[in-house]
């Protein structure tokens, strides 16, 4: 992996390598970069398979991170490319002419994070959250529990246990 | 042979046997084949049951005048084919209104019911309702052509169209039956009996999960108990004509339940045991399988 | 309001432009009624034996739980003994069983499926989550109440229950029928107006007709 | 009378009376030029009248005094007398017509036109062989003045070449004449034929010279690259004049000289012309250029007609018809055509439809168009038929399987230039005639119709133009102005008292052709009350086909039969090409027809036996080892009409594309011609085997192969006419398997096929027309959900398919009863897999026709159409009528056609005793079917009404959906490749095989001539070289003469 | 004599075709065509003439009853009148058509003038 690394830093300028596994590492870079690393790495280094696109919500960075993670199926090894975007407003450039698949990605990206990929094949179609009018449930200042309540009808006598409490006490119950 | 009134309740008569007899031996194949899978499966009554709750539910919608009067089709198309044909050899009281017409008349008839089914699938609007009859037309045009050819077959071995006729011509002994004298005939003609009974491997029309059961599947109600009456009647009718031209006919009530089942059970015993095929594969088996033999018994006849 | 249900100004083959309205022109508008039950009390009594006796299920797995009604038509369980069958079509179904959570794109499709069914037909509510949410307490896109949006018939708790206990529910709701009592279909009829009141409340892009004939 | 010596005298001396007057006064010059035409035309006219009408005997004319060989003589007989007037005529209307040229160009134009005329008469009159040469040299001169009227630019160097050729033509007369002069010591033609020239030293030399030289005047292929280029660029009335008169002229001075050159020489002429015929026409076939493919007609036409000169031997006396019918036929169409040609701008083909909207000019075009391709009632089709029949007679095959690949090449390009002209894109500019042009052009057209009715006197036959049913159809043409409603009732009328007046005289099988074609067709125009207007040229060309189908069922000989075969040829033609987008199809509709026509017209000729009258019924005396060549053509030429599979590529388009009401009566009327024909040729000819191949038994299995391929290439249609049209071909396919099976229930099921057939077809057509008419698309996949708006359609098509596909109650299932007890006596088996399969196929398109229309969802824009209009349903509703009546009682038309049919298979008649019919195999009662499942349904259905009665009755996309719901009509609809697994299993039948052969036939052809024609490349040296080296090739092969 | 002369003529006439074909300048064609009219028209007399026999004049040296065993054959010598007047008719017509060529086109070369073909 480092020798990718370096022959890819040769190419590209990248950010950090982390190594995971002898087998699987991450590289930070910048939105800009993505494209031609990307393409580099699925014409060139083998690395056919786009394993998954997923994204963090860094809400004290006001950030969100993208995470592409690639995989080489001859030699078994993954790598993951990591690159940070502005929280507001946040948009990309969509990948769907590389991996067909990376749409399917995006929209739900799009449906959950609410970071667009502008050109990006049926973007706007929700998955499941058909006539949502709050902000994207898995931005983390999203507060799933008033939503629930403020929405649905609870049934009344509902006890609600913390589960670690609970099994605490079925199996400690003098409280050690 | 002429009409006389006393036809009428004679018929009703088989009429009413075929139909009990029908909803037990239905319930009873799909009890064997639950067998097969290690189940108890239904209990024999449940038909009967089945049926009173649909006559039963309260509320139901229509699509259309054709869409209402498909189950109409398809329950006249099952009656009528029953009624057209002989059911006991040498009984007046059980050779229903076969005077109307011959062998031919009963093969046609059997297109009444299925038109109108299709017909009123199609008001229903449902693209599935379409699908299923666009593959039991195209299935069926394939399986047909075997029963045509035994069928043909036969009819030049007896040189007679009258069914009473090629049931005599078989009496006597068990040798004489059509399955004995012309063996090609009688297994073209039931690989064409297995394309007809709508059970695996040649179900792809009801295909219950990819489209809703196919042609049915806007029916509810008591057109579906109407629907349900004719899935008793109508194979049973079509057995008949097998048992007549192939089995030796029967000349009594235990005969006939007896031949009835038994060749009703070999479509489920080929039910059981395949898979399903596509459409396109069902038709080129019937092509390649039951065509050749067919060509055989109307040569070698 | 999706873009196909919107109306639209079309031109017919004489060339003459007229407006069509796709909830109006397409589905029907028509609420449902209460459907009185026979006149005869002895010919109602056997037709809701007969209705008892032969449960057809919508197969429609709403949630988690439609993975415990699978083992019921294997040898283990073989409900199919007790009249008990599936049919994949709403319109030949009359008993829905919510299997599971509810989310709210699922409601929709089972408010569908459940107004195209044919009355009587009943509901039966599959697992803690249709009782009271559940584990799904607080998710942001999970039902905590069915019986707000379908009349149900029977719950059956657990999470998830076993077949075994689907069974025991399935005679459970036999004696409902049986004794007259199921009469969900009507009573939805009754307070329509409560239930889409309910049902719109979570759903906000209601892009349907009132009722799914 | 006058002498004809003025004929010449006065061309001649005209032109030096020109030359004297002064140069302004071109009015009176120019009527002195017509003045003098006209004097001469009237002698001629006068001496044809004395030969004609008074039997004059024919006048030698000597012009010093002495008979020959002292002095040059002039003979003056019948042919030369029409020859004269023809040629003088041709001037005259040329001359009318080059009025404005003429007046421009002043008095030396108008002098050379009287010239080439004056030459003209010269070289008819003549019996001088230098003489002859002289004037020639006159019409080689004037012509070379004449190409300069042209416009054209071109035209100069087309003159020059002319000019190259004629020089190297004069040198080979010239010697040719000194050498036959030295040989026979004189020039006059009878005395070097009494001398027997040829068989002296030297003079079979020098009459090859001669020969050749004045063969080349025809312009025989292949040298005749100059005259191509004369037609292409000279004005068209002087090419009218060159193609229709000089040409004349040119054969008669041919036929002069085979008299010398005696029967060895004969083989030769007809090498020249067939090779001319058959090779012009088919470089014809590429050319876009209207002059120029005209002039390779010419070229063909005379050569056909040399043909004719050099079948003299066995033509006998007949010659002269037949060679005149061809050459007046060709002089007055192709003297009209380039007429026509001057009135349109554009030299392309797809010009001509400047013509659109004239209706004269029309007339005038389709006209001439008939006369060229031998149709009847013109002398061209007298003759083709005399020349047909002696060809067989005397066993010449070969050339007569030429000539009529020749014809049928000509037609083809002629038909489609015609499809141009009506099809083509609208013109931008309206052409308006000059009023003198279009007189001229009028009288040309007139004048063959005159010729046509002149000929059919003169033949040995009826009178075509004195046949009641066509004078009526032609009436119409008389009628145009009037508006539709009352043709249509005028129509109607005709078409029932016709019936009525033929009643009496019918056997029961022609009864229920009458009545079907005659009945049914006045039921189908009642359709035609809904059309607005006046449908200018619908009526004509409708009752032209009706009067064909009714001359068809009763012709009692060959000729008739043929006849009334071409007049609704012809007529349906005209009728398919009226719809919107029916030129190709159509176009391919006439050549099938016609080349169907000629293998009729071989079969008879060949049965025959060189009579021109032959009997139908004769046909059962054909010794046998002619028989079943006579019964191979027949039975082709039949099926190209029934279009059996191989022969049907014409039929989807032509059907599917014809208007609303012209589908069914090509459809359901049109068809049954075929049928008919089929059952004359069985009934007469009944087995045949050739090669030990029974015939009957291929015919079975054609039958059994157009009922499967008809009908699985219906399935795949998304146009529901063509989806209609196709099932016809299966339809067909099974009429014609009963046919052949030959026995007495396989004919009474073709019978009732006939009866079904006409009726549910005719009725589905009408039904998907008015559809189609209101949603204005064919296309099945469009529509749907039509039941609600258009109900009494949906169920005159219910009731239709119901009835086709054979389910009892109703009338279909009598045909599939007839049918199994049919094939229990047939001898063979096999065919029936065929038809076994091809039953229920007929299922699924039917089903697909009513579903994909009248089911499923209906679309936005179709939600507020009416109903079809109330004349296109009457008919339906009457049609539905007959069906519940003929599927109640079908004795009604059966009984006494099963009787008929015992005549000639006494075995297997029906017995109809009581309401049961019974065979020798079954039985079946129509009226208890009807009423046994009409109880059973009305039973079930007031079952359902009492269970249900609370039913709620929802709307269209009220259908489970797993849970969604549709999302719009169009794609809810399921019927597009309605049947797409059957395409996956049968596809493969479906391949266009047919198509692809005949398609790469007609690509072959194409590319043949196209590169066949790169032989003219257009320089003079290379078409002197042409010359030379045919007259060196011919030299060689005539050596051996 | 004559056979020379009907040699000759033949000669000429395949000289005017070798020359017709060979040369594409239209004006030398029409010469070409020329030497071979000319050498028909000697065929022509080559053909009639007989040896020792008078030319067909009739007068005061040859008396009408004598004509025909003494003169050759005079139908020739009419022929050939004929034939040359014709000929110069030809000519000048092909001449005129020289001219009109050369003045639309500016050319004389037979080649050029293809528009017209196949």
């Amino acid at each position: 992996m480092r020798e990718l690394y370096a022959k890819l830093n040769r190419l590209f300028p990248l950010g950090e390598l982390t190594e995971r596994r002898s087998n699987l590492a991450f590289i930070t870079l910048t939105a800009e970069y993505l494209r031609p690393v990307l393409l580099h790495l699925r014409d060139r280094e083998g690395f056919s398979h786009l394993v998954l696109l997923t994204a963090v919500d860094w809400l004290e960075e006001g950030q969100f991170q993208l995470s592409y993670l690639l995989s080489d199926r001859a030699n078994g090894r993954d790598i993951g490319l990591r690159l940070m975007l502005p929280r507001d407003g946040a948009s990309m450039e969509s990948i769907h002419d590389l991996w067909p698949t990376a749409a399917t990605y995006q929209r739900e990206l799009r449906e959950m994070f609410g970071i667009d990929f502008p050109g990006s094949p049926r973007i706007n179609e929700e998955f499941i959250l058909e006539g949502w009018t709050d902000i994207p449930p898995y931005r983390r200042d999203f507060d799933t529990l008033k939503f629930a309540q403020e929405n649905f009808v609870a049934r009344p006598g509902r006890e609600t246990w913390d589960p670690a409490r609970h099994m605490k006490d079925q199996l400690y119950p003098d409280g050690a | 042979m002429h009409f006389e009134w006393m036809m009428i309740p004679y018929s009703l008569l088989t009429l009413f046997i075929v139909v009990n007899y029908g909803l037990l031996l239905t319930a009873l194949m799909q009890k064997i084949g639950a067998r097969v899978g290690r189940r108890y499966g239904i209990p024999i009554w449940q038909n009967y049951i089945d049926l009173v709750k649909n006559y039963g539910l309260r509320s139901s919608i229509t699509h259309g005048v054709m869409f209402y009067l498909g189950p109409v089709f398809r329950l006249s198309g099952g009656v009528g084919l029953l009624l057209f044909v002989p059911t006991i050899y040498g009984s007046v009281m059980f050779s229903n209104l076969s005077f109307a017409g011959d062998l031919i008349l009963a093969l046609y008839f059997v297109f009444f019911g299925a038109l109108g089914m299709a017909l009123g699938a199609g008001e229903s609007g449902h693209p599935h309702a379409a699908i299923g009859v666009s593959r039991g037309l195209s299935q069926m045009t394939a399986a047909e052509l075997p029963f045509a050819l035994a069928v043909f077959a036969v009819a030049l071995q007896y040189q007679t169209l009258s069914i009473t006729e090629i049931v005599a011509a078989q009496q006597g002994a068990v040798l004489h039956w059509t399955l004995f004298t012309n063996p090609f005939a009688v297994a073209a003609a039931m690989l064409s009996f297995l394309g007809s009974m709508m059970r695996p491997p040649f179900d792809l029309v009801l295909a219950p999960q990819e489209i809703p059961i196919g042609p049915p599947t806007e029916y509810h109600s008591s057109y579906l108990a109407l629907m349900q009456t004719n899935r008793v009647i109508f194979p049973i009718a079509k057995i008949v004509i097998y048992m007549n031209l192939f089995f030796g006919g029967a000349a009594s009530w235990p005969v006939f339940f007896l031949k009835v089942f038994l060749i009703y059970l070999f479509s489920l015993f080929v039910g059981v045991a395949f898979p399903r095929f596509r459409v396109e594969q069902s038709i080129r088996w019937f092509l390649v399988w039951a065509l050749p033999l067919g060509i055989v018994a109307i040569v070698l006849v | 309001m999706k873009a196909e249900l919107e109306k639209r100004i079309v031109k017919g083959p004489d060339g003459i432009e007229f407006e069509v309205d796709p909830l109006q022109d397409y589905y029907c508008q028509e609420a449902p009624t209460v459907m009185p039950a026979a006149y005869s009390k002895i010919v109602e009594g056997f037709f809701n034996w007969a209705r008892a006796e032969s449960l057809w299920i919508l197969g429609f797995g709403t949630g988690c739980g439609a993975i415990e009604m699978r083992p019921l038509m294997t040898p283990r369980f073989d409900a199919y003994r007790y009249g008990v069958q599936w049919r994949p079509t709403p319109r030949q179904a009359n008993l829905f069983i919510i299997s599971g959570y509810l989310s709210v794109k699922t409601l929709k499709r089972a408010i569908r499926s459940y107004e195209q069914m044919q009355n009587p037909k009943y509901v039966i509510g599959l697992g803690s989550c249709t009782i009271n949410g559940g584990m799904y307490w607080d998710s942001y896109n999970t039902l905590k109440r069915l019986d707000y949006y379908l009349p149900v018939d029977l719950y059956i708790a657990g999470c998830m229950p076993r077949p075994e206990a689907l069974l025991q529910g399935f005679e459970d709701l036999k004696e409902i029928i049986r004794a007259g009592k199921g009469e969900g279909a009507n009573q939805y009829a009754q307070y329509f107006d409560w239930y889409k009141m309910n049902q719109k409340q979570v759903i906000h892009d209601w892009d349907m007709p009132d009722y799914n004939w | 009378m006058v002498s004809p010596i003025f004929i010449i005298a006065a061309g001649l001396g005209t032109a030096f009376l020109l030359g004297l007057l002064r140069d302004e006064w071109r009015a009176a010059a120019y009527g002195l030029t017509l003045a003098a035409l006209a004097g001469t035309a009237a002698i001629a006219g006068g001496w044809l009248w004395a030969f004609a009408i008074d039997g004059a005997a024919p006048v030698e004319i000597l012009t010093a005094g002495t008979p020959a060989p002292f002095a040059i003589n002039l003979r003056l007989g019948l042919p030369e007398a029409a020859l004269l007037l023809l040629a003088n005529l041709t001037g005259l209307l040329s001359a009318v017509y080059l009025k404005d040229t003429l007046s421009h160009l002043g008095r030396r134009a108008m002098a050379v036109l009287l010239i080439i005329v004056m030459a003209m008469g010269g070289i008819i009159l003549t019996r001088d062989l230098f003489n002859l040469f002289v004037f020639f040299e006159l019409i080689v001169i004037s012509t070379g003045g004449l190409i300069l009227l042209s416009a054209e630019r071109h035209a100069l160097g087309a003159g020059f070449k002319y000019l190259i050729v004629s020089q190297l033509i004069t040198i080979l007369l010239l010697i040719g004449i000194i050498f036959a002069y030295h040989a026979a010591g004189t020039l006059n033609i009878d005395g070097m034929a009494a001398a027997s020239l040829v068989m002296l030293k030297g003079g079979s030399l020098a009459f090859f010279l001669i020969f050749i030289a004045v063969v080349a005047e025809l312009k025989p292929v292949p040298a005749n690259g100059w005259a191509l280029d004369i037609y292409e660029a000279a004005h068209p009335a002087f090419s009218a004049i060159f193609s229709a008169a000089v040409a004349s002229a040119s054969l008669f001075a041919v036929d002069k000289l085979l008299l010398i050159g005696g029967p060895a020489w004969l083989p030769v002429a007809t090498a020249i012309g067939i090779i001319s015929f058959v090779a012009s026409n088919l470089l014809a076939l590429p050319q876009t250029n209207d002059r120029r493919m005209l002039g390779y007609s010419s070229v063909g036409q005379v050569g056909l007609i040399l043909t004719v000169l050099g079948q003299r031997d066995i033509l006998g006396d007949s010659t002269l018809f037949i060679a005149g019918g061809i050459l007046f036929s060709h002089a007055v169409a192709k003297a009209g055509l380039f007429w026509l040609s001057g009135l349109v701008a554009g030299r392309n083909l797809q010009d001509w439809s400047a013509l659109r909207g004239q209706p004269l000019l029309i007339f005038a075009f389709v006209t001439f168009l008939a006369m060229l391709s031998g149709l009847p009632p013109f002398p061209g089709f007298y003759a083709k038929w005399e020349l047909i029949h002696l060809l067989a007679g005397h066993g010449r095959l070969v050339l007569l399987a030429l000539i009529l690949f020749g014809a049928l090449l000509e037609a083809g390009y002629l038909f489609r230039w015609f499809g141009y002209i009506i099809k083509g894109e609208q013109p931008t500019e309206v052409i308006v005639p000059a009023r003198h042009k279009l007189s001229v052009a009028m009288i040309a057209a007139l004048a063959g119709w005159a010729l046509g009715y002149l000929w059919g006197g003169l033949s040995a036959h009826n009178n075509l133009l004195q046949t009641l049913p066509l004078l009526f159809a032609l009436g119409f043409l008389l009628l145009e102005w009037l508006p539709a409603w009352i043709k249509n009732s005028l129509a109607i009328a005709g078409l029932v008292a016709w019936f009525i007046l033929g009643y009496p005289g019918y056997d029961p099988l022609q009864l229920i052709f009458a009545t079907i074609m005659l009945l049914g067709g006045a039921l189908i125009l009642m359709a035609s009350y809904h059309a607005q207007g006046r449908r200018v040229g619908f009526y004509p060309s409708a009752m032209l086909m009706y009067a064909g189908l009714a001359m068809l069922i009763v012709a009692k000989d060959s000729f008739n039969f043929f006849a009334a075969w071409e007049l609704l040829t012809v007529g349906s033609y005209f009728l398919i090409l009226r719809g919107k987008h029916s030129e190709p199809h159509a176009l391919s509709y006439i050549v099938f027809s016609l080349g169907g026509a000629f293998l009729i017209l071989a079969g008879f000729a060949l049965a025959a036996q060189g009579n021109s009258q032959f009997s139908i019924e004769a046909l059962r005396q054909v010794a046998q080892p002619l028989a079943p060549w006579v019964f191979v053509l027949l039975a082709i030429g039949f099926m190209t009409k029934t279009a059996a599979i191989g022969l049907h590529i014409w039929l989807p388009g032509a059907h599917a594309e014809a208007e609303t009401d012209v589908s069914p009566m090509v459809s359901g009327i049109l068809l049954k011609a075929g049928l008919f024909g089929l059952f004359m040729l069985l009934m007469h000819m009944g087995k045949q085997q050739l090669y030990g191949v029974e015939l009957t038994h291929v015919l079975m299995w054609i039958g059994a192969l157009s009922a499967l391929i008809g009908n699985l290439l219906a399935i795949f249609q998304e146009d529901a006419k063509r989806l209609l049209a196709y099932s016809s071909i299966g339809q067909m396919g099974y009429a014609l398997f009963g046919l052949a099976m030959m026995n007495h229930l396989g004919w009474l099921m073709a019978l009732m096929f006939v009866i079904n057939h006409y009726i549910y077809k005719s009725m589905l057509f009408l039904s998907v027309g008015g559809i189609a008419k209101r949603t204005g698309t064919r296309l099945m996949y469009k529509m749907g959900g039509l039941i609600t708006l258009m109900p009494l359609s949906f169920i005159a098509v219910l009731i239709g398919i119901i009835a086709m596909s054979g389910v009892p109650p109703l009338s279909g299932f009598g045909g599939r009863w007839i049918f199994y007890n049919a094939i229990m006596t047939a001898e063979y088996r096999l065919p029936m897999i065929l038809i076994f399969l091809s039953g229920p196929i007929a299922f699924l398109y039917l089903f697909r026709l009513i579903h994909t229309i009248f089911l499923g969802q209906l679309k936005d824009e179709h939600r507020k159409i009416k109903e079809a209009p109330f004349w296109i349903l009457l008919p339906q509703f009457i049609y539905v009528v007959c069906l519940m009546v003929f599927a109640l009682v079908p004795g009604l038309a059966l009984r006494r056609v099963d009787a008929y049919i015992s005549q000639f298979f006494p075995q297997g008649a029906l017995n109809w005793e009581g309401l049961t019919i019974t065979s020798d195999y079954g039985y079946w009662s129509p009226v208890s079917i009807m009423v046994v499942v009409g109880v059973i349904f009305m039973t079930l259905f007031a079952w359902l009404l009492f269970v249900n009665r609370k039913a709620q009755k929802v709307k269209q996309f009220n259908i489970v959906f797993a849970g969604e719901r549709p999302f719009r009509p169009e794609t809810t609809h399921f019927a597009w490749n309605f049947f797409a697994p059957y395409r996956k299993a049968l596809g493969f039948l479906t391949q266009p095989l047919v198509t692809g052969f005949w398609e790469t036939l007609t690509d072959l052809l194409h590319t043949a001539a196209d590169v066949a024609r790169r032989f003219y490349t257009g320089n003079a040296q290379i078409y002197a070289i042409h010359f030379l080296a045919f007259v060196v090739v011919l030299f060689l092969l005539s050596r051996g003469v | 004599m004559a056979h020379i002369a009907l040699a000759t003529g033949f000669i000429l006439i395949l000289i005017g075709l070798y020359g017709a074909l060979t040369n594409r300048n239209i004006l030398r064609m029409i010469v070409s065509f020329t030497v071979a009219d000319t050498g028909v028209n000697l065929v022509i007399v080559a053909v009639g003439y007989l040896r020792g026999r008078t030319a067909p004049i009739l007068d005061a040296t040859l008396p009408a009853a004598e004509a025909a065993a003494r003169i050759i054959d005079p139908v020739p010598q009419a022929l050939v009148l004929t034939a040359i007047v014709i000929g110069v008719g030809i000519t000048a017509l092909m001449l005129a058509y020289a001219y009109k060529l050369h003045e639309t086109k500016g050319s004389l070369d037979i080649a050029d003038y293809r528009e017209l073909k196949w």
